[in-house]
């Protein structure tokens, strides 16, 4: 009855076995198993920051067309660090980025200048006649960067703005990319006090179409040095240069476009 | 001739093994998302039940009934012996596939290896037995469960698409959503009980 | 000279309420020149002019102020003679921002020196497309293609027949009715000129059956042209005016997906372009006025108005009497393709073929419902397509499927959303689509 | 010219601005339901006549019974009532239709539930579901009730022609089928007089579905009104009329003629009604030939060979469920493409 038993299922074994080898050497395809292994080594969010389609993709550019190793935003210091290890390259990583949107008027503050009846999203309502929003650099509010965020990192406000949570922020620009408006950027996390407009416009044109816009004034330029600097009419931070006495520069701010983001407020 | 119809029909339609058996549901709701991935998925399982229902009848027949070469009952084996021959074949399909479609294989990903444990495949062989099929029957049975599997996971595929595209209340969305449109499905179906008897 | 009823007949399509009466039996009528002329040098599609005067300049009428760039361009020309005041970013109708040239009427009126070919015929075919190019003459119907390059098709592609388009479906625009009814010797004599530039062997006036009287008085003035000359008279209904449809009914050939009519060996100009090359070729005079219906119900005394290229939709409205009664929407061209206008701040184009104001009463909103799978816009839709199914992909995003069911061959005539029960914004979501697979290709190319 | 701008903004309200087109047919979900329940208004009427208060309460019960539960998922969702569509009153009436005079109310409440909740809101409400409402509400019912939905009792009935006249405790399709297993003979011979009869609805059946005549006065509304095309119910009747026609030809001892095929059971309710249901139906012409091509041969083979005498509701949802695969088989050739289909791609 042992004996029945071993060779029965010894034999089918052997017989799958043998057959599975063969087909295995015939058919075999050659792949390179590092692509497998620096896939693992990645965060697997495939959220396509890096420009390819998901973590898989990365990896075989990495390996096989001998892309960047320092795309991958999502993986911070520490996965960098191991890529670099696996691929046996130097690699030094930046401090991480994270979105911002540069605009601070919403419904409340920035008016819209027509009744849009469309599509809810940013680039179909930009496309009809140039968006609803007064402020040609407005946020619209329709939130087509927050659905282009992976992680549900961006809400869009109540009163109609969007707002990056920088804590949950992966850094993968997807938002920046969609934006019509061109008006998220991405900023060094440890930053929390920027410039929320982007709007060119000269001091007069912004101020009848928000009411917390740079007027271009200077005063930031004037009190905070060369932590600001002036693009048109458009203060922008530098964010090289940190800003020695934040307070009065927010103070002075006469558009209160100066803000400084509370974290608190921001989770 | 009619007695191969009536397995045909009773297999895809009556006694549907994904929709009345509830068989294979796992692939069924895993590879239902793409209609081509569907596709390669149901041509895979359709070689894999056909070719396992007929080499494990030729096992049952011929190496675990009491008059097999043996001459002992090994029936008991039944179910670890299946197990290995379809493993085999699926171990074949899955070497197969990454060497001709590679992009169907990437597309299938898990679920290819898991038709080993997709019971239908057991449930049709270890069937083949208990309604005591002939070779050419079991064959047969063997081939239309597949077909049936086939034409639910295609029909399924579709309703996927469209209710990809709805709007269910968030506790509802993914999975739970399929199985409610599955059990609909299934619902339908029971329009063709007792139609072969 | 024959006169036929259309043979071919285009698929699907729609019936508005056209409410031509408003402004058909108004004659065209001449607005005096404003205080301010602005001249967009955004005339069409294609790229932009290049403005060639600085502020400060004097200008007269008919000079050259903006010079074609690139291929796909025309030259814009000063409106009327005075002084350029500013040259400044200014809104468009389509809510683009371009480059635009203020310019103060003077009041002289005072042409450039004109060169005029009144015997075009003894004329070389490539100096009449260079005089087209010259006048900055582009489609005035709808998207502005720019004329000379449709009248200079490459030698492989031989053209046999031109069609004139004076079809004009979109509902309560007349400009293109009027131009047949008071200039149709001058049209035709401007589709003859075309026809030798083409060496078309056909020439088809194509006119819906709405405007009897515009389909006689074109007979008449074609009775004497030599050779294959047709009226055809086409079935009253929207889309017949759109080009593709247009050539389906007169000639029975489907331009191919992404091509152009010459690929058919056909060429469809408006009636109104075609009057401008007449006046460029015959007159020597550039492409300076255009006919436009100032129309809707709440418009005091709706009509047809020449007005110089530049003039403010404030002052066309004012010409017209203003409103009466509150105005909803304001639409720049026809209520099926035209675009909606948030403000009266626009000037015209050499494509403003109308200028519509709406009622709130006639106003329906889109809204956000889901598809009900009525097949109304499966119907309806002249290009064969399944409207409903590519704006759920694109809802979705599914870009890449869209594609797979030829969104891009969408002419976006409206059909399909002026049908939809559901008041989907069908045509945003073909446009979303559109602009979204096309900045991919453009990605993918640098 | 900045002076403009601000004028605009402050004195006028804010115009509407959108992408074309500007102009719309005036058609809307809301009219479109309004127009089928008035095509089921006819219907209605007879069941009245003929069932007297059953048609009334379960008719009441069920459109209440939808509305309710419609407006309760609703606001379980957070989403906005929607009951303003009609739709989920068209599925009560639908669904009322579809159930025997003698149920219970509260089977009926059952029914509109699972109708509603189940089969719709659930999916996200109009638009979204792949099945019709009101049938998976019957085929519920008649697989969780099986002897309350098949029990038709004796009664008899102020015939139209004049005379009284009584009616047998059976559908016209259950008489045939439970003759046909236990004799293997045809119940009656169909003649002029029964054939008026279930024309009219002196017949036993669903409440709605009896009266042929009154069926196709609706479904010419419709038609009139442009809310269904003629290709679904044109096809399903079609195909039942030609299959049923060859079984009869071929064997006229075992099966009933074509016209007894076309006017028993819920084929009038089902083409007109049921299987036209926008949502759940192709989007193409073509798809609509071929889902009612679809529904009838379903319907037939479930009739001839099935174990239940009627098809109709199994062979719509049956036909509901491929909806998406037509819908993608019959994509027609797009303008300016070349004739020969185009491969799916991948």
């Amino acid at each position: 009855m042992i004996v029945a038993t071993t060779v029965a299922i010894g034999g089918m074994g052997l017989v799958c076995g043998v057959a599975l080898a063969m087909a295995a050497r015939f058919l075999a395809v050659h792949e390179d198993p590092r692509v497998e292994e620096l896939t693992e080594i990645l965060p697997g969010a495939n959220c396509g920051g890096c420009g390819f389609a998901g973590c898989g993709e990365y990896a075989k550019a990495i390996i096989v067309d001998g892309a960047e190793v320092t795309l991958c935003a999502p993986g911070g210091a520490e996965i960098l660090d191991n890529i670099a290890a696996f691929m046996g390259v130097e690699a030094e990583a930046g401090e991480k980025h994270v979105a911002i949107v540069l605009c601070g008027g919403d419904n409340a503050k920035a008016p819209r200048r027509f009744d849009y009846n469309g599509v809810a999203d940013c680039n179909a309502a930009h496309a009809v006649d140039g968006g609803d929003k007064k402020c040609n650099h407005g946020c619209l509010g329709y939130g087509s960067c927050a659905r282009a965020c992976p992680v549900e990192a961006i809400e869009i406000t109540g009163t109609g703005i969007a707002v990056v949570h920088p804590e949950l922020c992966i850094g993968c620009r997807k938002c920046v990319k969609t934006c019509p408006r061109f008006i998220i950027e991405m900023v060094p996390e440890s930053q929390a006090t920027h410039v929320f407009c982007s709007s060119k416009d000269k001091g007069p044109i912004v101020k009848k179409a928000c009411q917390v816009g740079c007027i271009g004034c200077r005063l930031c330029v004037k009190f905070g040095g060369e932590s600001f600097e002036m693009d048109g009419f458009l203060a922008r931070r530098n964010y090289e240069t940190p800003i020695e006495d934040e307070d009065t520069v927010i103070d002075k701010c006469p558009g209160d476009c100066i803000v400084r983001q509370e974290k608190s407020a921001a989770g | 001739m009619a007695s191969y119809f009536l397995i045909i029909a009773g297999a895809v339609l009556v006694n549907n093994f994904v929709l009345t058996r509830f068989l294979g549901i796992c692939p069924f709701l895993g590879v239902s998302k793409k209609l081509d991935t569907a596709l390669g998925m149901c041509g895979a399982v359709i070689f894999v039940m056909t070719s396992a229902s007929a080499v494990t009848w030729g096992v049952q027949r011929f190496l675990l009934a009491p008059e097999g070469v043996f001459g002992k009952d090994l029936r008991y084996l039944q179910i670890i012996a299946f197990i290995l021959i379809i493993a085999s074949f699926v171990q074949l399909v899955d070497i197969a596939m990454k060497r001709f479609s590679p992009n169907l294989h990437g597309a299938l990903g898990i679920f290819l290896p898991l038709i080993t444990t997709n019971c239908a495949v057991m449930g049709v062989a270890v069937l083949n037995v208990q309604l005591e099929y002939n070779f050419i029957k079991a064959v047969v049975f063997g081939f239309a469960a597949a077909l049936g599997f086939a034409v639910a996971l295609v029909i399924f595929t579709g309703l996927r698409e469209k209710i990809d595209r709805a709007n269910p209340p968030k506790a509802f969305q993914g999975v739970a959503i399929a199985l409610v449109t599955a059990g609909l499905l299934s619902l339908a179906f029971m329009g063709f009980a007792s139609l072969v008897k | 000279m024959a006169r036929t009823k259309a043979q071919f007949k285009i698929n699907g399509g729609v019936h508005p309420s056209y409410h031509k009466g408003l402004a058909a039996a108004k004659a065209i009528a001449d607005m005096p020149l404003p205080a301010l002329l602005r001249v967009s040098m955004s005339q069409h599609l294609g790229a932009p002019a290049q403005p060639t005067v600085a502020k400060g300049d004097t200008v007269k009428r008919g000079q050259v102020i903006g010079e074609a760039a690139g291929f796909i361009s025309a030259a814009v020309h000063a409106p009327t003679s005075g002084t350029v005041k500013a040259l400044a970013p200014a809104e468009t109708a389509t809510g683009a921002k371009a480059m635009a040239v203020d310019i103060e009427p003077d009041g002289e009126d005072a042409w450039v020196e004109l060169t005029t070919h009144a015997c075009w015929e003894e004329t070389d075919p490539k100096q009449l497309v260079e005089i087209v190019a010259d006048t900055g003459i582009c489609g005035m119907g709808g998207a502005g293609f720019p004329t000379h390059v449709k009248l200079s098709p490459p030698p492989e592609k031989p053209i046999d027949t031109l069609i004139i388009n004076g079809a004009e479906c979109e509902p309560y625009l007349t400009a293109d009715h009027r131009l047949m009814l008071e200039y149709a010797d001058q049209i035709a004599e401007g589709a003859a000129i075309i026809r030798k530039i083409l060496g078309a062997e056909k020439l088809i006036v194509a006119i819906e059956d709405n405007k009897p009287d515009a389909i006689d008085a074109m007979e008449t003035a074609l009775k004497d042209m030599k050779g294959d000359v047709t009226v055809l008279v086409l079935e009253t209904g929207y889309p017949q005016g759109a080009e593709k449809q247009q050539i389906f009914a007169a000639i029975g050939k489907e331009v191919p997906s992404g091509g152009l009519p010459m690929d058919v060996g056909a060429v469809v100009e408006n009636v109104g372009t075609t009057l401008a090359v007449w006046d460029a070729v015959v007159n020597g005079k550039p492409l300076t006025e255009r006919v436009t219906t100032v129309t809707g119900f709440p418009v005091q005394t709706p009509g047809n108005v020449r007005s110089r290229i530049g003039t403010l939709y404030s002052d066309l409205l004012d010409f017209c009497g203003g409103t009466t009664g509150e105005v909803a929407k304001v639409i720049s061209g026809g209520p099926m393709m035209g675009f909606a206008q948030h403000s009266l701040d626009v000037t015209t184009t050499k494509t403003t073929s109308g200028l519509l104001f709406l009622a709130p009463d006639q106003v329906s909103e889109f809204t956000s419902m889901p598809c009900i799978s009525c097949g109304r816009c499966v119907v309806a839709c002249p290009m064969y397509l399944v409207p409903s199914e590519i704006s759920q992909m694109i809802e979705a995003e599914d870009y890449e499927t869209a594609e797979e069911i030829s969104v891009l061959d969408c002419i976006e005539c409206g059909c399909c959303a002026f049908e939809c029960p559901a008041h989907r914004p069908l045509v945003q979501h073909m446009k979303q689509g559109k602009s979204h697979i096309m900045l991919k290709r453009r990605q993918k190319k640098g | 010219m900045a002076e403009t701008e601000t004028k605009t903004v402050e004195n006028e309200a804010l115009r509407i601005v959108s992408t074309s087109p500007h102009a719309h047919s005036g058609s809307d979900v809301q009219h479109i339901m309004l127009d089928v329940i008035i095509a089921l208004v006819p219907a209605f009427l007879v069941a009245c006549f003929f069932f007297g208060w059953d048609a009334i309460r379960l008719t009441f019960a069920c459109v209440l019974g939808c509305v309710a539960v419609e407006a309760l998922c609703r606001k379980a969702m957070g989403r906005d009532l929607g009951i303003a569509d009609l739709s989920a009153v068209v599925t009560g009436i639908l669904l009322a239709f579809n159930l025997p005079p003698s149920i219970p109310t509260w089977m009926a409440v059952v029914g509109s539930v699972f109708a509603i909740a189940v089969a719709k809101q659930v999916f996200g409400g109009i638009g979204y579901n792949p099945f019709n409402p009101a049938l998976v509400g019957r085929v519920v019912l008649l697989i969780s009730f099986p002897v309350a939905m098949t029990r038709w009792s004796q009664w008899t009935i102020p015939s139209p022609i004049g005379t009284v006249d009584a009616v047998t405790s059976a559908t016209p399709l259950g008489l045939v089928k439970t003759s046909l297993l236990s004799s293997g003979t045809l119940p009656y011979s169909f003649d002029n007089a029964t054939m008026l009869q279930m024309f009219t609805g002196a017949t036993n059946g669903c409440i709605g579905e009896v009266s042929a005549a009154a069926l196709l006065l609706g479904g010419a509304y419709l038609l009139w009104r442009r809310c269904i095309t003629w290709h679904t119910p044109a096809f399903y009747i079609g195909t039942v009329a030609v299959f049923s026609a060859i079984l009869w030809a071929v064997d006229p001892s075992h099966n009933m003629p074509p016209h007894f095929h076309l006017l028993a059971g819920g084929l009038m309710l089902g083409a007109i009604f049921m299987a036209t249901d926008m949502v759940t139906s192709p989007v193409t012409l073509k798809g609509m030939a071929v889902f009612g091509i679809g529904c009838g041969v379903l319907t037939m083979v479930i009739r001839k060979w099935g174990g239940y005498p009627e098809g109709v509701s199994f062979a719509i949802l049956l036909m509901n469920s491929i909806t998406p695969l037509i819908n993608r088989a019959t994509r027609p050739r797009v303008f300016g493409h070349a004739r020969k289909k185009t491969p799916d791609k991948k």
